[in-house]
């Protein structure tokens, strides 16, 4: 029924326009060297996290050597001014570390995504008052707030996770709202709305899921967020104190003067494990922008394939 | 960096300032009113002084502006006799007024004194007349800075004045170059003793923590350093032998574990021995203090009461050596069996398991709250260390709702208040009821009956015998856990300055927030 | 092979409550903060019906209020004044807060942006089978309910002219013109009375967009629909609707059976819209001198050519409708008062500064 | 190539484009996005260029000034401006051709204009960047220019979103004929306005080319005011030409079916209403053959010869 | 002016939303600075003493609402009480005496890390792909992934300590005199490169990566292209036309920063022991200093909304897009 020049679009599927678009930007992180890089470490930190009862088993924090040891090969990391073994404190320490900046990544993120959802679903009266709130928590200084909550709450994971989720949720929120107002406003919306959708089903069926680079991002920079803020607070002594983890470590090292002993090796593990997991995270996270956004790509050399498009 | 110059240089170490970090004050304000809550460095050492100080290194006491007191024979008044020739800074004499004076306000102010009625100034005499027979308060009234009445009197509200520019009868009065980093007090020229007044002045530094002022320590810009410093050895003494050195006498008060005794278990006298003899001191010493701490026996007093202990007591120690069998035996019979899972069980059939409250910024004592944890774990027990902040921690205590906690002691020159907090009845009050001393809540009243004893006797040798049935009560009572003397920290350089007091030299000790400290600095001469 | 269009199979709308009928709606815009008084006022008493089976075009320049007329109407915003009466009944006053589903079912739209209005993480099945399933048009449940609802979809499919395989496809994968049938694919999906269509052409291809129009003729021919076809193309509107009504700065002030209303535009503002059609086909006629003066006419006219007559109540503040030639071609004309309304519209006309008294273009008044 | 070609005015082009080829490279495939592509325009002549979006059009006006960005590469053939190799300039001739030879309208005037510049500002730097006028002197002839577009020259102050589109557009027009290039690219100058407004700045265009005599290419897929305007004109579908001819001669006589689609998709003004149809939906035409001449000045691409019928057959179903 | 308004408005409500939670805050806390203090000299005090000077410091035992109402009257007085922990200095005087510091710290830091970042990020994004673009955005990430207080330790001991290239603590050399001179500007000159060093260190790559990425995003602009139709000189095109609209987001991140400026650089105080009004909030937190406490955050909450504030007038200045609607 077709002549050589006409011809049904049915006749040639393209595979690669065949993909899914959510399924094309895991494609895409995939094939990202940044982001397969940071995967790679985010994925070794997470494997040392859970297998740590295994690799050290027992209470990290157990005396059981000589103290302030350096580096050897029955402590791969020496000991510390105590005489904890440095390389359990660190393995050890990712499990706490990661559980609260994953915690507040997601909790942080999981409160934008209501509140933006919600502001830009409903706009209007509910969208300046939700825009308010968000940015008066926006203004409200993060680390002098840290602090003062810090002080007031019990110690403890919990509220080392409250805390930051507190101080941490408005910028997500902000974030996800601009762009869920972006979404709201494109015609999609107000056709599902005219089909008679439910507001519920519209904002996490229809509008959530074209913010996915955008929600992950927000993510990523919320556990970065997480991680380095656990960090801080722990190291001015705000955290709890009892746990173990990369900030306490820290915490503990200064008290035990580690530089001034010239132990590095009690200082600089936990502080490089902060860096390399943030690192790894914000890797990613580039990642994440330069797949939704070629522009920001790396430019490639041109090499010009004589595959001329099919047109 | 520019103290850095070495010791060879006399004539700069002649005009050098004896520079001293202060690791607690992120930053200083012009305020030397020795009556504000935190008070600047120097105002109770260099710029006040007392009639007389108590030198806990030695035990000795030493007369300061009070040449002789004697107290009276019913022990309801003592009577000091003031030093000729003492002059405030601003040439004024000081005279018996001042120091009458000087407790009028302390009570208005800051209350308090309770015992003390009068204070009568006759010629160069100051009596201090008691509602009762009140020996502990020689050295309460002793040791109290003197403030000039001609100054004082005039100001409407003293209590919130600034005093930036002092009048003091101390060594260094005359402050400098104050900024909030630091300031520098130099020489009182009026000083009553000018031969003593060897260095140009003091500097002091500002520090936001440990961290900073061991720094400046270890990089010897500072001449003394009496804070902690982790690792002395090699962190600070290392870096120079000839010249560092450090002495932590035991002088400080007695670091106890308390045991919220209106709460089972801990009403027991035999879980408290017990979980007692599960600490592991040594390593509580070593592992808390690094080291330097001396660890408790069973008389429960520190080092700071060395002449006061019962040697028969303390040699018998039995519940504060290490003694894991025993104390397992002892928590066996007592009741609170171990289960399968190795843990014991309360008489209610709950799991013995409570909480060790500290104060988050005290690491050290965390550490101390953690060695304990790890071993009560070896007798079946789970404590765990409990950090919320010092206030909160406090306010626990304070309401008696709380398990147990690591809380230091009164450290007075004489053991009766001490004794009166860790097992007097009048201290105790019910838990819901504020109270400031003895927050363990153990009152015995044979130990009430003896202080009451102790207070009106006047006799140091019938005192002696008192305290030794004290301690005699608290070995069999055993009101609460005694772990270690706290060490008085200090560490020094001797490069620009010499005459530091040390273990063979124990003529004060080296706190700079001591009373000995102006002992130390009447001593000190810049090397030649 | 070709023939002329007719619009007599239509049934004769004036004995019939109309699907769809629009009294005196109006919409103000907040424009400013949460404190601020100001608004901008969209649209100003409008009027309007369709009748079964009939296609209204609705033409004015950009600004003018066409979209917000439809997005009130399909009640994506909520008119400040006016009645909406579908079927003969308020809905408006039937559900206050918020649309019923029987309302959805009964009036759909389709969008301007094919590929704004679809979203791109769905399939083109979700979409249908979405509409079904909410207005429980789908199978009957049971057993059957699943094949019953498969059938649906493709004789959907087919009724837009796309191939059934197509249900699988990504809304990215499609040409313009496919997504803009899938829209309408989705509004049919609820069995309609009435279609609104904003602008559904616009940001297609030239070459596809006459078959979609072609498409709408059919379901109005075949099913019945009545549609309001917006679009600020003329000769689009002359093409597909019957009648045609145009806007200007919120407000109607011409309609009219399509031909006879372009052919004899009465409005100023009309006339000026036609004049600007290119067509090759009158090439050389329009003349831009002639185009200016009717914009300065439109602009600057101040005064009702009836102002006074006591036959016709028509003055500045009260503008009715004027008969426009034969009563048959339902052609009226609102007094021809440019009045310019707080801030709305105009903007494209007021370019220009013109200047505060113009010749009133009496030959051009209604 | 063989086509001869048919200018107005002068028989010497102003400008030459033989054989172009553009190419956007992606990731993981190129597209060709112009392909051999020639024509050519003379001096005075106004030569239209029309097609559905994404035929290619606005990368031949890119193109030409050699605007084209990252992923885009010429792959082959000639551009020359009056003789000279617009390809091989180095990038300081390249500077001065622009504007001063080839001036050029973009898609949306909204977009082009720097938001935080005012008008004045924008047009100054014209000036003083290729004529070496003061800042004085460049003010006073944006002044001009603007009133040779009819905007009072009291607007040089103003900032682009203080105009309405159609003045921006306007405004970008006056730039445009700052520097009297010889060529004015016009690349779909007023899809995004109004009819109304739309027609007064093509009159305007009109207005301006008689009076300043340059050559205009034109870009737009409104085949009626393409129709109207331009001497000759081009029609492109997927990178390639598809039909060449003056103007009335297509509009009278289309003879590749996606002409007659795009004619189609017009209907009249005047006249019964007659059924049109467009291209069916997802019909695309592969692999066009160069032109060929149909008629002496109209060349046609070869197609099919049932091409008409099929067409016809994809609409019905 | 309307917009400015309107930002006014907003920064009012935010302000009393964060006085009252200033309020609020500390009031929900066991203890009290009484105690707190107690536990810190761990000394021994006779109840009487402890009333006394909870008496003295003004605890207040009224009921919630009124101390608000007194609150509220002391703060637009200007009264932020007295220090507990410095008693009796008035929180004003505290405040005053270390917020220059602290201004000079983070402001320093601050401009230049967010001149050099933007600028790094314009030359990155002008030359897609060259030697800035590809070298430098990598590193500066790695670097500020690092926390802030570990690197100012790390630098302390490396450049303080080891190498005694810079000095270790404070704002300037103690015992030298603050004036205006050579002497005294190069000392403190000195003392801040470490602790400016480390904050320009950890902030820089966001700068950088924020100013490449929507300058990216600007060159693609329309009027990026017709900019360089026009045939301008690629210098002014860069800076004239891309730079000056890519700049405005960073403007916005500027504003923040310049607020938090005065809060923002505690951990990096704590470390250097450098006299800024982040340790001191440290300090008074952890001494239940409700006055100093409120005092500080109130002027940090003032100076945020203040810098925002400013900043938005700016933006009026830069962006005319703003002042219409
Ligand atoms: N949400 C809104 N807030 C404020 N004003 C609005 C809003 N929506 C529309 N308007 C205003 O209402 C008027 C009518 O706009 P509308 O979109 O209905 O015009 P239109 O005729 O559809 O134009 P176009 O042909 O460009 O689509 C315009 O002046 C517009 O500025
Ligand atoms: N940056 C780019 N990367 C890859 N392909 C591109 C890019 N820009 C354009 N193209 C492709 O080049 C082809 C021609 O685009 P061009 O913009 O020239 O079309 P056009 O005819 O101007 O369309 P319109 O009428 O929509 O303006 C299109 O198929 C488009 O997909
Ligand atoms: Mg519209
Ligand atoms: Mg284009
Ligand atoms: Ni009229």
């Amino acid at each position: 029924m077709t002549t050589a020049i006409l011809k049904q679009p049915t006749e040639s599927t393209e595979p690669a326009a065949a993909r899914k678009p959510n399924r094309s930007f895991v494609h895409g992180l995939i094939t990202n060297k940044k982001a397969l890089a940071g995967m790679i470490v985010m994925l070794a930190f997470i494997v040392l996290a859970l297998l740590a009862p295994v690799l050290f088993p027992g209470d990290p924090s157990r005396i059981t050597a000589m103290a302030s040891l350096e580096p050897s090969p029955e402590h791969w990391l020496g000991t510390t001014a105590k005489g904890q073994d440095v390389l359990a404190l660190t393995v050890h320490g990712s499990r706490s570390s990661l559980f609260v900046g994953l915690t507040v990544g997601f909790a942080s993120t999981f409160i934008g995504i209501l509140v933006g959802l919600a502001s830009a679903y409903f706009g209007k009266f509910i969208d300046e008052a939700l825009s308010l709130v968000t940015n008066v928590f926006l203004l409200l200084p993060g680390l002098p707030l840290l602090v003062i909550l810090a002080a007031f709450l019990p110690p403890g994971l919990g509220t080392v996770i409250l805390v930051l989720v507190v101080t941490g949720w408005a910028g997500s929120a902000r974030v996800l709202r601009s762009q869920a107002l972006s979404i709201r406003s494109k015609d999609f919306v107000a056709a599902a709305v005219v089909s008679g959708e439910r507001a519920g089903r519209i904002m996490f069926r229809e509008i959530l899921p074209n913010m996915a680079s955008i929600v992950m991002g927000t993510l990523l920079a919320c556990v970065i967020y997480g991680i380095g803020a656990q960090a801080g607070l722990e190291f001015l002594g705000l955290g709890d104190v009892s746990t173990v983890s990369w900030g306490n470590n820290l915490f503990w090292a200064g008290n035990e003067g580690a530089l001034l002993t010239g132990s590095w090796w009690v200082f600089v593990p936990s502080g490089v494990c902060i860096a390399l997991v943030a690192f790894a995270l914000a890797l990613i996270n580039y990642a994440v922008d330069e797949v939704t956004n070629p522009r920001l790509r790396k430019i490639k050399t041109p090499k010009i394939t004589e595959r001329s498009a099919a047109k | 960096t520019v103290n850095n110059s070495g010791g060879t240089d006399a004539a700069a170490n002649a005009n050098a300032f004896l520079t001293i970090p202060r690791e607690d004050m992120g930053t200083f304000v012009q305020n030397f009113n020795p009556f504000a809550p935190a008070v600047n460095p120097m105002v109770q050492q260099s710029i006040y002084e007392s009639l007389l100080i108590f030198n806990p290194a030695k035990g000795d006491t030493v007369p300061w502006l009070a040449t002789e007191w004697k107290a009276a024979e019913d022990g309801k008044s003592v009577t000091f006799t003031l030093r000729d020739g003492v002059k405030w800074s601003d040439g004024q004499p000081l005279v018996a007024d001042d120091v009458a004076y000087t407790f009028e306000l302390q009570k208005k102010i800051k209350g308090g004194l309770e015992y003390l009625e009068t204070v009568t100034a006759e010629g160069n005499t100051v009596t201090f007349n008691f509602n009762k027979p009140w020996s502990p308060a020689l050295y309460e009234v002793g040791q109290l800075s003197i403030l000039p009445k001609h100054i004082w009197s005039a100001l409407a509200d003293p209590e919130k004045d600034a005093n930036a520019t002092p009048v003091g009868t101390g060594p260094y009065t005359e402050v400098d170059s104050f900024q909030a980093q630091s300031f520098v007090l130099k020489k009182n020229t009026n000083y009553w003793q000018p031969e003593k007044q060897k260095i140009a002045g003091i500097k002091m530094l500002a520090f936001a923590g440990n961290d900073g002022a061991n720094l400046a320590a270890a990089n010897g810009d500072v001449d003394w350093a009496p804070q902690y410093i982790p690792n002395i050895e090699k962190t600070f003494v290392s870096k120079d032998k000839e010249h560092r050195q450090y002495w932590f006498p035991p002088t400080g008060a007695m670091i106890n574990w308390q045991l919220n005794t209106t709460k089972a278990p801990f009403n027991d006298v035999d879980v408290r021995k017990a979980l007692s003899m599960a600490v592991d001191r040594d390593q509580v010493t070593k592992i808390g203090m690094s080291g330097y701490a001396e660890p408790a026996d069973c008389t429960g007093l520190s080092g700071n009461y060395e002449t006061w202990k019962n040697n028969e007591v303390k040699d018998n120690c039995t519940w504060t050596k290490l003694d894991v069998q025993a104390a397992n035996d002892l928590l066996d019979k007592a009741g609170y069996p171990k289960g399968a899972d190795g843990k014991r069980t309360l008489k209610d059939g709950k799991p013995f398991e409570f909480k060790i409250s500290v104060g988050a910024t005290s690491s050290d004592w965390l550490s101390v709250a953690n060695v304990i944890s790890q071993n009560l774990a070896e007798v079946g027990v789970t404590a765990k260390v409990d950090s919320p902040d010092w206030a909160a921690v406090v306010a626990g205590y304070e309401t008696g709702d709380f398990d147990s906690g690591i809380v230091w002691s009164a450290n007075d020159p004489s053991p009766y208040k001490y004794f009166a907090a860790v097992m007097g009845t009048s201290t105790v009050k019910p838990v819901g009821t504020k109270t400031f001393d003895n927050y363990h809540r153990f009152g015995d009243t044979t130990a009430d009956a003896l202080l009451a004893e102790f207070a009106a006797e006047s006799d140091e040798s019938k005192q002696q015998d008192i305290a030794n049935k004290l301690q005699e009560e608290y070995n069999d009572a055993a009101p609460l856990v005694p772990l270690f003397s706290g060490p008085e920290w200090g560490a020094f350089t001797d490069t620009r300055f010499t005459g530091w007091p040390t273990e063979d030299n124990p003529y004060a000790t080296l706190s700079v927030r001591a009373p000995t400290t102006v002992l130390v600095l009447t001593t000190l001469e810049p090397r030649k | 092979m070709s023939h002329l269009l007719q619009s007599s199979s239509r049934p004769d709308v004036s004995t019939q409550t109309p699907a769809l009928e629009v009294r005196g709606l109006g919409k103000s815009f907040p424009i400013g903060g949460l404190f601020s008084r100001d608004e901008v006022r969209a649209l100003h008493g409008v009027d309007l019906a369709i009748g079964r089976g009939e296609i209204v075009a609705l033409v004015g320049e950009s600004g003018s209020g066409k979209s917000t007329l439809a997005r009130c109407v399909a009640r994506l915003e909520k008119p400040s004044s006016g009645a909406i009466l579908l079927d003969g009944v308020d809905v408006l006053t039937r559900d206050r807060f918020q649309a019923s589903r029987a309302f959805r079912s009964q009036l759909q739209m389709v969008f301007q942006d094919p590929f704004g209005s679809l979203n791109p993480a769905h399939r083109v099945e979700h979409f249908l089978r979405r509409s079904l399933a909410i207005h429980g048009k789908g199978g009957a449940g049971g057993r059957g309910a699943e094949l019953e609802t498969q059938r649906l979809l493709e004789e959907l499919m087919t009724t837009v002219g796309l191939q059934a395989d197509m249900l699988n496809s990504y809304p990215h994968e499609l040409s313009g013109g496919q997504r803009q049938r899938v829209a309408i694919a989705r509004a049919l999906a609820v069995k309609p009375q009435v279609i609104l269509a904003d602008e559904p052409t616009s940001m297609l291809d030239v070459s596809v967009r006459i078959g979609v129009l072609n498409l709408m003729r059919k379901l109005r021919d075949e099913q019945g629909i009545s549609m309001l076809y917006i679009t600020h193309d003329l000769a689009s509107a002359r093409y597909l609707a019957d009648r045609t009504a145009v806007m200007f700065a919120g407000e109607i002030v011409e309609e009219g059976e399509s031909l006879d209303l372009l052919a004899n535009p009465a409005h100023p503002y009309t006339q000026l819209l036609v004049s600007a059609v290119p067509d090759p086909a009158r090439a050389g006629s329009y003349d831009p001198v002639r185009r200016a003066e009717l914009r300065q006419a439109v602009m600057a006219s101040t005064n009702c050519a009836f102002d006074g007559d006591p036959d016709q109540p028509c003055s500045v503040e009260e503008p009715v409708r004027h008969h426009v030639g034969d009563p048959h071609n339902r052609h009226w004309v609102r007094c021809h008062l440019y009045r310019p309304l707080a801030g709305a519209g105009g903007h494209a006309l007021a370019t220009e500064p013109a200047p505060a008294t113009g010749p009133t273009d009496k030959k051009a008044s209604a | 190539m063989t086509v001869s070609q048919v200018s107005f005015g002068s028989h010497e082009p102003v400008l030459d484009v033989k054989n172009l080829i553009v190419k956007y490279i992606g990731d993981t495939r190129s597209t060709t996005a112009v392909d051999r592509v020639s024509f050519s325009i003379g001096t005075g002549e106004v030569f239209g260029l029309a097609g559905e979006s994404g035929c290619g059009k606005s990368t031949i006006a890119n193109s030409i000034m050699r605007l084209l960005k990252d992923p885009a590469k010429i792959a082959g053939g000639s551009i020359s401006f009056g003789g000279k190799d617009v390809l091989a300039m180095s990038p300081e001739e390249l500077r001065r051709f622009r504007w001063q030879d080839v001036a050029m309208v973009f898609q949306s005037a909204m977009n082009s204009l720097n938001p935080v510049l005012t008008i004045g500002e924008q047009i100054v730097d014209i000036f003083t960047t290729h004529a070496g006028y003061s800042r004085k002197e460049s003010l006073r002839r944006a002044g001009e220019l603007l009133e040779l577009v009819r905007i009072d020259p009291a607007r040089l102050k103003s900032y682009p979103h203080q105009l309405s589109g159609g003045m921006r557009q306007r405004a970008v027009i006056a730039m445009a004929v700052a520097l009297k290039p010889s060529l004015l690219i016009l690349d779909e100058p007023t899809t995004a306005l109004d009819v109304v407004v739309q027609q007064e700045i093509m009159a305007q265009i009109k207005e301006l080319q008689r009076e300043l005599g340059f050559s205009v290419l034109f870009i737009t897929h409104d085949m009626s005011l393409m129709v109207e305007l331009s001497h000759r004109m081009a029609v492109m579908y997927g990178g390639r030409i598809v039909e060449t001819a003056k103007a009335q001669d297509v509009y009278t006589n289309p003879r590749h079916p996606y002409t007659q689609a795009l004619m189609g998709a017009f209907p009249p003004l005047t006249g019964p209403r007659v059924p049109l149809t467009g291209l069916p939906d997802g019909v695309k035409f592969r692999s066009i053959p160069d032109l060929a001449e149909a008629a002496p000045g109209h060349l046609v691409a070869p197609f099919g010869a049932d091409a008409e019928a099929a067409v016809l057959e994809g609409a019905a179903r | 002016m309307h917009f400015i308004l309107r930002r006014l408005g907003f920064y009012l409500i935010a302000f009393w939303a964060s006085i009252t939670l200033n309020f609020l805050l500390p009031r929900f806390m066991p203890g009290d600075p009484v105690s707190r203090m107690f536990a810190r000299t761990q000394d021994r005090m006779q109840p009487e003493q402890i009333e006394a000077l909870r008496k003295l410091l003004g605890v207040d035992d009224r009921p919630l609402w009124e101390q608000y109402i007194g609150y509220l009257h002391n703060v637009f007085t200007g009264q932020m009480g007295v220090s507990i922990s410095r008693f009796p200095t008035p929180v004003t005087e505290v405040i005053s005496s270390q917020i220059g510091w602290t201004l000079l710290l983070g402001g320093t830091a601050l401009v230049i890390a967010a001149v050099v970042g933007n600028l790094l990020g314009i030359l990155a994004a002008w030359r897609r792909g060259g030697a800035i673009d590809s070298a430098l955005p990598p590193v500066l990430v790695f670097i500020g992934s690092f926390p802030y207080f570990w690197l100012a330790m790390g630098a302390l001991y490396l450049f303080g300590v080891v190498l005694g290239w810079f000095p270790i603590r404070h704002a300037f050399t103690a015992g030298l005199e603050p004036a205006f001179t050579w002497e005294f500007i190069g000392d403190v000159g000195a003392h801040l490169v470490l602790p400016a060093l480390t904050i320009v260190l950890v902030s820089i790559g966001g700068w950088m990566l924020g100013m490449r990425n929507t300058m990216i995003a600007t060159n693609s602009e329309d009027y990026i292209t017709m900019a360089e139709a026009k045939g301008l000189r690629p210098g002014r095109i860069m800076l004239r036309y891309a730079a000056r609209n890519a700049m405005l987001p960073s403007v916005t991140s500027f504003g923040m920063g310049l607020g938090f400026v005065v809060g923002g650089a505690l951990l990096t105080e704590v470390v250097f022991a450098y006299p800024g009004v982040g340790y001191q909030l440290l300090n008074a937190v952890q001494g239940l200093d409700y006055p100093l406490m409120q005092g500080l955050f109130l002027t940090i909450t003032a100076a945020v909304l203040l810098a925002n504030f400013l900043v938005d007038i700016l933006y009026v200045r830069l962006d005319p897009r703003v002042r219409s609607n």
